[in-house]
């Protein structure tokens, strides 16, 4: 976006901005689908056919296969459509948010009740 | 004519619709969250307002990036919950007043807001989650009509805050506005301080929660000193949902009392606020 | 930085796409209208701008009543036109610049236009008839990239005129704030005075439609006194397109000329006018 | 539209407003399918079941099978989405403006034609 050129950037943070938008588009799209059970059961029996069909690019598919956030954020994914790509692998949010801050799930757990004590 | 006769500020993440479908109200972890809404039960249950206009974000469930809508507003007779494809059930659908919705984006759109107008619209977590919170049981959400307001905090350029307090502000002139014998609440939903992507997910930030939440009854302008980005870097890029707040506020006017308030971390990755004003021009 | 080198005003018919297929340029029913375009041609020839600002409305192609924006901006690489249904040929896709759609819709939600961000986005009659009014030749039409600019103007409430007006203000703003070096154009597109529902069907307004044009330079603000609805009494339900004109001159600053114009009834149904205005200031 | 209460009418005009966007929603909704040909088609085949499909009332049913534009109007259809109805018989804007003017096409476009000579 250019608006946010030249910004300090945030620590550990990707803005979705139109950059990340026009980068992600065909991504998102796919994800956005798995809001249908149909197209969920369908990736989960062909996900390369899936991923053709919408036309993601090789570092996408890579990324995908990996199930890996932090590589699919760099490549346009925006965290609440991605939400339901993970979820057909049975990760949540917590499951993600501890993959992407590098930790455990217990790990990630502990910070935010830590963060919970005054 | 209608009364705005008050609102509330809450959370909507998904995992609060779980704990609801799995009845963990008690449970040690969601008991410290739940408590909090004690008093806003016991408000609708005294008040039993008509019309809840409920201001809130779609996660990616009616909305997609071909069409991404600053504002849009909801004027359909119903509105259809539906899967989200990670698995919280879907809700039995909600009562609109499409009298009234068009009512309000005429008045809106004669304001100089630029709505996008919605004549079948699905509604997700983030309207679902607020509805069973502020009415828990099926009979009193079956009681109120509701008007969705939908507000783009996915993808960048989200409104600012300063466009969000105006149009609260003109929301409340349109509610005073419109002919009809109603009690009128508005819900303004989304954060408090959380992030939910990049190496930083799990951040919260407890200090500027809670002096937005001090400051909001006097002084909602505080937060409008922040752009998007730099709300983004405080809360986290999702916290920036606080912003769908202001709408609630700005609709309220100047002569409110705060009735309640709770502040819990963490609520699976965020941390969560309630607060309820009620409006003491009415 | 880019420049907004002029405008034009310019009705988009079907019925024109139609003529425009079948060649029918120098037939007398349509003769004494292409040639109001002769100027805009040349110009265009001449001053070759990279980018065109397409502000008009869709008629029912992309979007349809469950959601429907009051101000919707593409930001997609390529639009494609498609199949309306009653058998207009779909013309060839149309390039788009998805950077500086970003920069357009950025800098307008900054200043408080709540705009529909559509990174997919078809486009119909009301966008290609212009172009091809613009540019007769494809390898003209091939040469600029397009920005759709899309306004409501088919489901009440329209914006107000005024809204139009300082949408178009914004909009020369953000191209002025725009850091490439590309020459702009920007289109507004619609009306002038038709009706196409209702027993008074092929209702014009000659004298309405040549005091709008004579005002348009230099009092657009002369528009303004007229509501939505009044507009609609004056000049038809459809004619009321004439606020989209609004934006481009909006756009334009005060600076301009008017170098040509030219005002046909009838084409199909309607009071067909064109103006072309060039930016003295840049 | 509330915003049109107590508002003049104009004569021989209906405005689209918010009333007639409710009155429309189902009937508006089918004549947007007519954008695909098989959807026409569709239509073509079986005029009764598709009307069925969109749920359209018995009044709306009843002036789709008489191509009653004013009636369709009546019953909060927009034009635009109209034409898409009326162009499968073959009917253009200056046919249905004729039709609803109550005038034969001829007339119809003399009348325009005359317009255009001051
Ligand atoms: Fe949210
Ligand atoms: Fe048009």
């Amino acid at each position: 976006m250019r608006s946010l050129k030249g910004k300090r950037p945030i620590p550990g943070t990707i803005i979705f901005d139109g950059s990340q938008a026009i980068r992600g588009y065909q991504l998102n799209k796919m994800c956005y689908s798995f809001n249908k059970a149909e197209n969920r059961d369908a990736f989960l029996k062909d996900e390369d056919g899936y991923c053709d069909k919408y036309g993601l690019n090789d570092d996408q598919r890579a990324a995908v296969k990996e199930r890996d956030v932090l590589k699919l954020l760099g490549l346009g994914g925006n965290i609440y459509y991605l939400a339901k790509l993970t979820g057909i692998f049975g990760l949540n949010m917590q499951d993600i948010g501890a993959q992407q801050a590098g930790v455990s799930l217990e790990e990630f757990k502990a910070k935010l009740l830590a963060a919970g004590e005054t | 004519m209608a009364r705005l006769i008050g609102g509330v500020g809450s959370s909507h993440v998904p995992a609060i619709g779980n704990a609801i479908e799995r009845n963990l109200q008690s449970d040690p972890y969601w008991q410290p969250f739940f408590k909090g809404y004690e008093p806003v039960w016991n408000w609708m249950e005294e008040k039993k307002p008509d019309v809840a206009i409920l201001v809130y974000n779609d996660h990616g469930l009616n909305f997609f990036l071909d069409a991404m809508p600053t504002f849009a507003i909801g004027a359909a007779a119903e509105y259809q919950n539906a899967d989200e494809g990670w698995g919280l059930k879907p809700l039995d659908p909600f009562q609109g007043d499409p009298e009234f919705s068009w009512h309000l984006i005429d008045s809106l759109v004669h304001d100089e807001f630029d709505i996008t107008m919605c004549q079948e619209m699905k509604v997700d977590h983030g309207f679902t989650v607020p509805m069973s919170l502020m009415w828990p049981r099926q009979q009193g959400r079956d009681r109120v009509k509701v008007i969705p307001l939908c507000v783009n905090v996915v993808q960048y350029p989200f409104p600012t805050a300063r466009r969000c307090l105006k149009l609260g502000e003109a929301v409340g002139r349109a509610v005073a506005s419109y002919e009809a014998d109603l009690d009128v609440v508005i819900l303004g939903t989304g954060g408090l301080s959380h992030q939910l992507d990049g190496q930083r997910a799990g951040h919260t930030n407890r200090e500027f929660d809670t002096e937005f939440l001090d400051r909001l009854k006097d002084d909602p302008e505080w937060l409008l000193k922040y752009s998007n980005y730099e709300l983004a870097e405080k809360v986290g890029p999702q916290g920036v949902e606080m912003i769908m707040w202001l709408i609630m506020r700005g609709a309220l006017g100047n002569d409110i009392r705060e009735l309640s308030r709770n502040y819990h971390i963490p609520i699976s990755n965020t941390a969560a606020g309630v607060i309820l004003f009620e409006n003491e021009a009415v």
